[in-house]
């Protein structure tokens, strides 16, 4: 009996080892495609911003352009958190004793910056120009979506590589009339693959795929 | 005949697994083997330390089917490696490379060589595994203490129970006939078959454990998050820079933006074109626009809608007749502070020198903040066009319409 | 034992009869004990405690030197412009190099039936997988961003992109990744009997339960010998082409470029022929000190050693006569960049590893032609150690002088390893030598069965002559 | 082990006697016959004239001399390797080395034309177009008619002593029946192995990759050489099997021998691949004027087209036709096999030589795409008839097995496994 060192039940380790390792392949995929993906670790994050600026109240109810505050989209690289001063255009005179607003009076008073968090931050590897995109049809609402319902802005696109690449070569499936860009809410009358189609040609719209486009 | 070891341990109530012979070298044994195999035994075996050229034939044993498999699993990392490169490279990301063709055969074939080889080893290694049902750790045979000689110098015959002619009594005669050198009986002792239960509660932790993270996943995608992305290499995707409207602790005020320095301008700033940039010469606010930088136009009338619905609009409204929704809002608060805005189309603002509206929008006046940081000069004129357009059309008649339009109008 | 062993020897030169393989008087059960006695004495010799404790020591050298590496970047070393392939890249080549011999002498020999390799593969297979794996550490800490070298294989990513599979660096990955798998699968499926032989044997529980896990519940079957025997004919078959595959895409990685020096068509088999013949200088290297400390003698036969030592020669002549092709050609071309590349190998900067390169690889091999030399184990080891020698330094001469002395007179420049590069070096020795010794230490150092199987017995005629 | 007495040879019909003078002069004749209407198409002028029958008649010699030197390297790895299973068949080889004389007199229109420093072959042996042309000047030390005319006589003094020494010592030892012979043999085959390397090597530049004086290789003569075994062992195959339908060897020469015979063949189908991939690979990956160029004029138009025949009829088909057990072990699908790759090989070699007609193969615009003409085919069978005749004569007085080879009796008792 002691010749026999391993006992009856070790032969089914084999179809067990076959299995688990059939399990964990199943598993490995399920993970990477979805634990992994970007659309589970990068979508959804919403700061706690430090003054509670409603993007919904001023862009959706107030029906203000996007371009009053982030004035340099359409000209640089960035599209500009707002100086102070440009909250205070209103807010000299509107809810002057909100204590919401206290830090913005601070920031007025005495020139100190609002800390904002910035919530749509691609790594600092990536360039990013707004104003090549804006003014080129793609509008504010293909990265950053419906913002004007947003009470706290949170990010809704995954910003990955891929996700950018994906317009890069199928820029059709997003341009927007150039004057409509900042108009958040609209839709296209017909068909958006034959307005981008359209609009890829009017606009000459041909997007670079190359690694030295976005790293330079 | 030496006794089995089993009877004299008193296990013979375990069945009897078959029965062992053991031969003096390969020649004995490829002679023993054609033997039982006339005999018309099958379920049984030689037992060897080393290949022994012949046994085949003497068997019978078939040819393995073995080179197919491999030969499949070749063809399958061949067209793996094909679909692959071509795939990739040829059409989901096509990427031009030194001017290599996206899928060309000469620069492919290394990968559909390597893949070929990789799979058909593959093929070769875990099919002959499968189809010698390795591994396999328990074998009634091992239970010989005699049988332990096989990967030293033992050459041996096994014939298993189950063999439908088998017959120990007639077995033991027919191996004493070929001559060998010793036969035994093996018993199979252990009749628990079943896997023990630990295993199975460790392949449940194991299996909850995966869940976790899997339930943090399904969690992230539903929820938001007030933490940033997770970074599971840091890398580069913050490198030690100033970076326009961030925090920089290299200044001493914090910034990393840096506010213009005292006493100077920027060349845009300086004041070449007074008409132009102040709407005001040798002191005196300018009645026309200064058309020779600047020539009106429609594309300039469409510019100044698009400035003056951003900026403008939110107190002045989209009329310019004061009633924009952030006024609305403001008034309907009741606080004190607030003054409704002007009324652009009024005859007060219609009589005004455009160089007046000019400065207005640059520098403020009363409650009116100052856009001057925010709108450019051309933007500044095409919103004075525009609102001169505004004040025509708010206060038109229908004369001002071209006769051929009119019809249309009713 | 002299007597019968001289006797294997002289038998070896009569073309009127085959001498047999192995010493005459050993039977199979001497062959058993004589190998499985290395991994069951309970203590190893004195030597290999040393050696191994001089390996372990270079080898955590090497890791300390890696996370360093990892830590503050590859600046640390002495790759920069111009040369950016330095220590790291002559290693990689070096230590593929190396790892050819062992699938060779399992494969190629096999299907050359040349048999006397059953005596020395296992070794040679073993010291395979371990030189490829001190391989693909560099080119693995060379991305700088190891762990990013994922990025290499195509798995579907968040980026939604691909590898390159035009690159030959690519190729690389594929095809040492091929060779390492497929090395070690081939080594492991020909120890499988022979853990058979160490689990049958073992006295206590762990050999027990260790080598009873590795030998699969190897049984000798002859229904498996027979699948086996298939199974094994097929690894060799496609090992062999895979062998001839990783050192050509190795030498890819050089030749598709247009830097003279490095753009030659012979390329491809010339690394080929170096690297069978700098894993032969290192199979000979480890043998012979093996043999005498763990009396192998017997097995491993003064034949075998001599038998090698032709392979390195033949070898050696092939690597001789790529380095006279290229200069040949490269004057022959008449192209002034290729001219001026082999000129300045042979008397420029560099021209001291150039000549180090040619006496270790051509000139000093010269003396295998004389059967007394390549025989003396002195003059065996002095030579293979020259050759170890001589062909790191081929492919530092390959990578540094082309890359030195590019198109561009303006980027010239001169290399020279940081002590970083030199320490890693030595710390892949030990590496190596830890794996070794390890193996030396537990595993079936010879192909116990393969050895079986060549010997006269095995062919049944034995008993009949008795 | 259980050693048939190799005794069982001397019963076999083991020579070719009245078949060898018969073969003497049909060869001969015919050989000779196509040659001379080939020359007399040249001369007369017809499409290309004599510079197309010179490039005709130098793919013809590559050709048998490529089958010879492949039986070189047979007789030398043999003996280097002492193998033992190739005993009863190496005299098929020796036999084939031993036309190494008659390939020599063969060689002289080729060595007349460049001393006589005619262009239309060779363009650097012609002094007009050698001084005008910058690199052909910078190579002049190496290619001009004088030295070409030395290295020939050395390259052939040496392959005629290597073939006097190895047939003669091997007919000898028929007589003799010493084993030392062999181990004599076996001592110098090391040193003739490399001779043979370097000779070839040289021959292959010099006769056709110094066709196009501009391009180079450094793997050329591996490729050359890589062909000339294929070359030899399709051509020793065949060679067996017709002998055999005539009755002859059938005893000495077992399905063993073929199998193996087929197997260097499979393995050499495998490496002239590889070699060919590693040259054209690099050159086209590279894509560097120096080089380009050369493979510019064989991989577009009809020449491509041929080009891709070689990739899948000379590499791709026979590789899988030629890789099953049972396809080495039957004649008829080995003898066809064997068949396929001479000719593979011709077209091999005439893929290499011809594009050069006509200075096309440097610097030239237009490609010119295959032109075949009867003058190729005359040439190239002329040479190929003249050689089996040679074949013939060296072998019709000796036996066509060793059979005081010390190793017979192993070989004749080999088996695959």
């Amino acid at each position: 009996m002691e010749q026999q060192f391993f006992p009856k039940w070790t032969n089914k380790i084999r179809n067990l080892l076959g299995a688990g390792a059939g399990a964990l392949g199943v598993y490995a995929v399920i993970f990477f495609t979805y634990a992994a993906s970007p659309k589970t670790i990068n979508v959804g994050y919403q700061p706690e911003q430090p003054v509670p600026f409603s993007h919904a109240l001023h862009a959706g109810e107030l029906g203000m352009d996007c371009r009053y505050c982030h004035n340099t989209v359409e000209k640089a690289a960035l599209a500009a958190v707002p100086p102070t001063e440009t909250c205070m255009n209103c807010h000299a005179r509107i809810r002057t004793k909100s204590p919401k607003l206290a830090l913005v009076r601070e920031s007025f008073m005495t020139g100190k910056g609002i800390p904002w968090v910035k919530v749509h931050d691609l790594p600092d590897y990536v360039k990013f120009n707004h104003s090549a995109h804006v003014t080129r049809g793609v509008s504010c609402v293909s990265c950053h979506g419906r913002v004007d319902q947003m009470e706290k802005v949170r990010q809704v696109k995954p910003l990955s590589m891929g996700w950018c690449l994906n317009c890069h070569r199928n820029p059709e499936a997003v341009l927007c009339p150039k004057n409509k860009v900042t108009d958040l809410a609209w839709k296209p009358k017909e068909s958006q693959e034959t307005l981008g189609a359209r609009l890829r040609k009017e606009y000459k719209i041909n997007p670079p795929t190359s690694c030295s486009t976005c790293h330079q | 005949m030496q006794a089995s070891a089993n009877t004299d341990h008193g296990e013979a109530s375990a069945p009897l697994a078959g029965i062992l012979a053991e031969f003096d070298g390969p020649g004995a044994l490829k002679k023993a083997a054609t033997r039982v195999r006339d005999a018309g035994f099958t379920r049984w075996d030689c037992y060897s330390p080393f290949p022994v050229h012949g046994i085949d034939p003497a068997m019978g044993v078939r040819p393995t089917i073995l080179p197919w498999i491999i030969l499949g699993m070749g063809l399958t990392g061949l067209t793996i490696a094909t679909v692959l490169q071509w795939w990739t490279n040829g059409v989901d990301y096509p990427f031009l490379i030194s001017g290599k063709p996206l899928f060309g055969l000469p620069a492919n074939i290394p990968i559909m060589f390597e893949l070929t080889i990789l799979l058909s080893a593959f093929g070769a290694f875990f099919g002959s595994l499968i189809l010698n049902d390795l591994p396999r750790f328990y074998r009634p045979i091992f239970s010989s203490k005699r049988f332990r000689k096989v990967t030293d110098n033992g050459f041996f015959i096994g014939i298993d129970a189950n063999d439908p002619q088998f017959d120990p009594n007639k077995i033991k005669t027919l191996f004493a006939d070929m001559g060998t050198m010793g036969v035994e009986e093996f018993y199979d002792h252990d009749n628990r078959a079943a896997l023990p239960r630990p295993i199975f509660r460790v392949g449940m932790i194991l299996f909850l454990l995966g869940l976790i993270p899997l339930a943090f996943a399904v969690k992230s995608r539903h929820s938001t998050s007030s933490q940033p992305r997770w970074h599971f290499w840091r890398d580069m995707d913050f490198q030690p820079v100033v970076r326009a409207q961030r925090a920089s602790a290299f200044f001493p005020d914090g910034r990393a933006l840096r506010p213009q320095v005292e006493g100077t301008l920027a060349r845009e700033q300086a004041d070449k074109d007074p008409h132009l940039n102040q709407g005001k010469v040798n002191g005196k606010l300018v009645t026309t626009f200064p058309k020779a930088v600047l020539p009106l136009s429609m594309e300039m009338m469409v510019r100044g809608r698009d400035r003056f619905n951003t900026y403008c609009a939110p107190c002045h409204g989209r009329d310019g007749k004061g009633k924009g929704l952030v006024a609305t809002r403001a008034s309907s608060l009741g606080e004190g502070t607030w003054v409704p805005p002007s009324n652009l189309t009024d005859a007060r603002i219609a009589k005004m020198p455009v160089g007046e509206i000019y400065q207005t929008i640059r520098y403020g006046v009363r409650n009116m903040p100052k856009y001057g940081p925010q709108i450019e000069v051309r933007d500044r004129w095409a919103i004075v066009a525009y609102i001169r357009a505004l004040q025509r059309s708010q206060n038109a008649s229908i004369k001002d319409v071209p006769e051929a339009d009119r019809g249309k109008l009713k | 034992m002299t007597n019968e062993l001289s006797r294997v020897d002289f038998l070896a030169d009569d073309p009127t009869q085959r001498a047999p393989l192995v010493s005459p008087d050993l039977e199979f059960k001497d062959v058993t004990q004589t190998v499985c006695e290395v991994a069951e004495k309970p203590k190893p010799p004195k030597a290999w405690y040393v050696a191994f404790g001089i390996s372990l020591a270079l080898t955590g050298m090497l890791f300390s030197m890696i996370a360093y590496l990892i830590i503050a970047g590859v600046g640390v070393w002495g790759n920069n412009s111009p040369a950016f392939w330095g220590f790291p890249i002559v290693n990689f080549v070096f230590w593929v190099g190396i790892g050819h011999a062992g699938t060779l002498i399992s494969a190629i020999l096999f299907l050359f039936r040349q048999k006397w390799r059953t005596s020395i593969n296992r070794f040679a297979e073993a010291m395979t997988i371990f030189a490829v794996v001190c391989a693909g550490l560099f080119p693995g800490i060379h991305v700088g961003r190891v762990w990013f070298a994922y990025w290499l294989f195509p798995i579907p990513n968040q980026m939604e992109m691909w590898p390159n599979f035009r690159s030959p660096l690519l190729w690389d990955v594929f095809a040492v990744g091929t060779y390492a798998t497929v090395s070690l699968l081939f080594w492991y499926f020909g120890m499988i009997p022979d853990l058979a032989s160490l689990r049958d044997r073992a006295k206590g529980k762990i050999g027990k339960l260790l080598y009873g896990i590795f030998s699969l519940g190897w049984s000798g079957s002859a229904r498996h010998w027979h699948r086996y025997e298939r199974a094994y004919l097929i690894l060799a078959a496609l090992a062999t082409p895979l062998v001839l595959s990783v050192h050509s895409v190795v030498s890819f990685d050089f030749a598709v470029a247009q830097l003279p020096g490095w753009h030659a068509t012979i390329l491809p088999p010339y690394f080929v022929a170096g690297a069978i013949f700098s894993g032969f200088a290192m199979v000979v290297t480890l043998m012979l000190p093996a043999r005498l400390f763990f009396g192998l003698q017997k097995i491993v036969t003064m034949r075998h050693i001599e038998n090698m030592n032709k392979v390195i020669l033949a070898t050696g002549m092939m690597v001789g006569y790529s380095y006279a092709m290229e200069f040949f050609i490269s004057w022959y071309s008449g192209a002034p960049a290729e001219r001026f590349v082999f000129i300045n190998r042979a008397f420029g900067n560099y021209a001291w590893a150039y000549w180090i390169m040619v006496s270790c690889n051509v000139l000093i091999p010269q003396l295998f032609w004389f059967k007394k030399l390549r025989r003396n184990p002195w003059v065996i080891m002095f030579v293979v150690l020259f050759v170890n020698v001589g062909m790191w330094f081929e492919r530092f001469v390959i990578a540094v002088t082309s890359l030195t002395r590019d198109f561009t007179p303006a980027s010239w420049g001169y290399f020279s390893p940081t002590w970083i590069d030199i320490g890693m070096l030595v710390g892949s020795f030990g590496l190596f030598f830890t794996l070794f010794l390890l193996f030396l230490r537990f595993l079936p150092i010879v192909a116990i069965s393969e050895v079986k199987g060549v010997m006269p017995q095995a062919h049944g005629h034995h008993e009949e002559g008795h | 082990m259980n050693h048939p007495n190799p005794e069982v040879v001397l019963n076999d019909d083991r020579h070719l006697g009245p078949l060898g003078p018969k073969i003497l002069r049909t060869m001969g004749g015919l050989g000779l016959l196509l040659l001379i209407v080939g020359l007399i198409l040249g001369i007369t002028g017809t499409e290309g004239g004599m510079s197309r029958f010179l490039f005709a008649y130098t793919t013809g010699f590559a050709f048998i001399l490529s089958i010879a030197l492949g039986a070189m390297f047979f007789v030398l790895v043999n003996h280097l390797t002492r193998a033992g299973w190739c005993a009863s068949s190496r005299r098929i080889a020796e036999i084939t080395l031993g036309t190494m004389p008659i390939l020599a007199v063969l060689f002289l229109p080729i060595l007349v034309s460049v001393l006589m420093g005619y262009g239309g072959l060779f363009s650097w042996a012609d002094h007009g177009i050698a001084s005008k042309d910058h690199l052909i000047h910078l190579k002049a030390g190496y290619l001009n008619p004088v030295f070409f005319a030395i290295r020939w006589v050395i390259y052939f003094a040496i392959w005629i002593q290597l073939s006097k020494y190895y047939l003669g010592n091997s007919l000898r030892q028929d007589d003799s029946g010493d084993p030392a012979l062999t181990s004599r043999m076996q001592k110098w085959s090391a040193l003739s192995t490399l001779l043979f390397a370097l000779t070839l090597t040289f021959a292959s530049f010099d006769l056709l990759m110094s066709l196009d004086p501009h391009w180079f290789s450094t793997i050329f003569g591996v490729y050359y050489f890589a062909g000339s075994v294929i070359a030899f062992q399709a051509f020793g195959i065949l060679a067996m099997v017709l002998l055999q339908r005539k009755g002859k060897l059938e005893k000495s020469v077992s399905i063993e021998h073929f199998h193996d015979w087929g197997k260097l063949l499979f393995a050499f189908v495998f490496f002239w691949g590889y070699i060919a991939y590693s040259q054209f690979m690099l050159i086209w990956y590279a894509n560097i004027p120096e080089e380009t160029g050369w493979f510019h004029v064989r991989i577009t138009g009809s020449w491509g087209g041929v080009a891709l025949i070689l990739v899948f009829a000379h590499f791709v088909i026979p590789f899988a036709g030629l890789m099953s057990r049972h396809a080495k072990r039957n004649l008829a699908s080995l003898s066809f096999w064997a068949m396929w790759m001479l000719i593979m090989h011709c077209i091999d070699l005439y893929w290499v030589v011809m594009p050069n007609q006509g200075g096309h193969g440097h610097g030239s615009e237009s490609i010119p795409g295959v032109h075949f003409q009867a003058v190729d085919l005359l040439a190239i069978l002329g040479l190929f008839s003249l050689f089996v005749a040679g074949v013939a004569y060296v072998g019709r007085h000796c036996s066509l097995v060793a059979i005081k080879e010390p190793r017979l009796a192993e070989s004749l008792a080999f088996e695959n496994v």
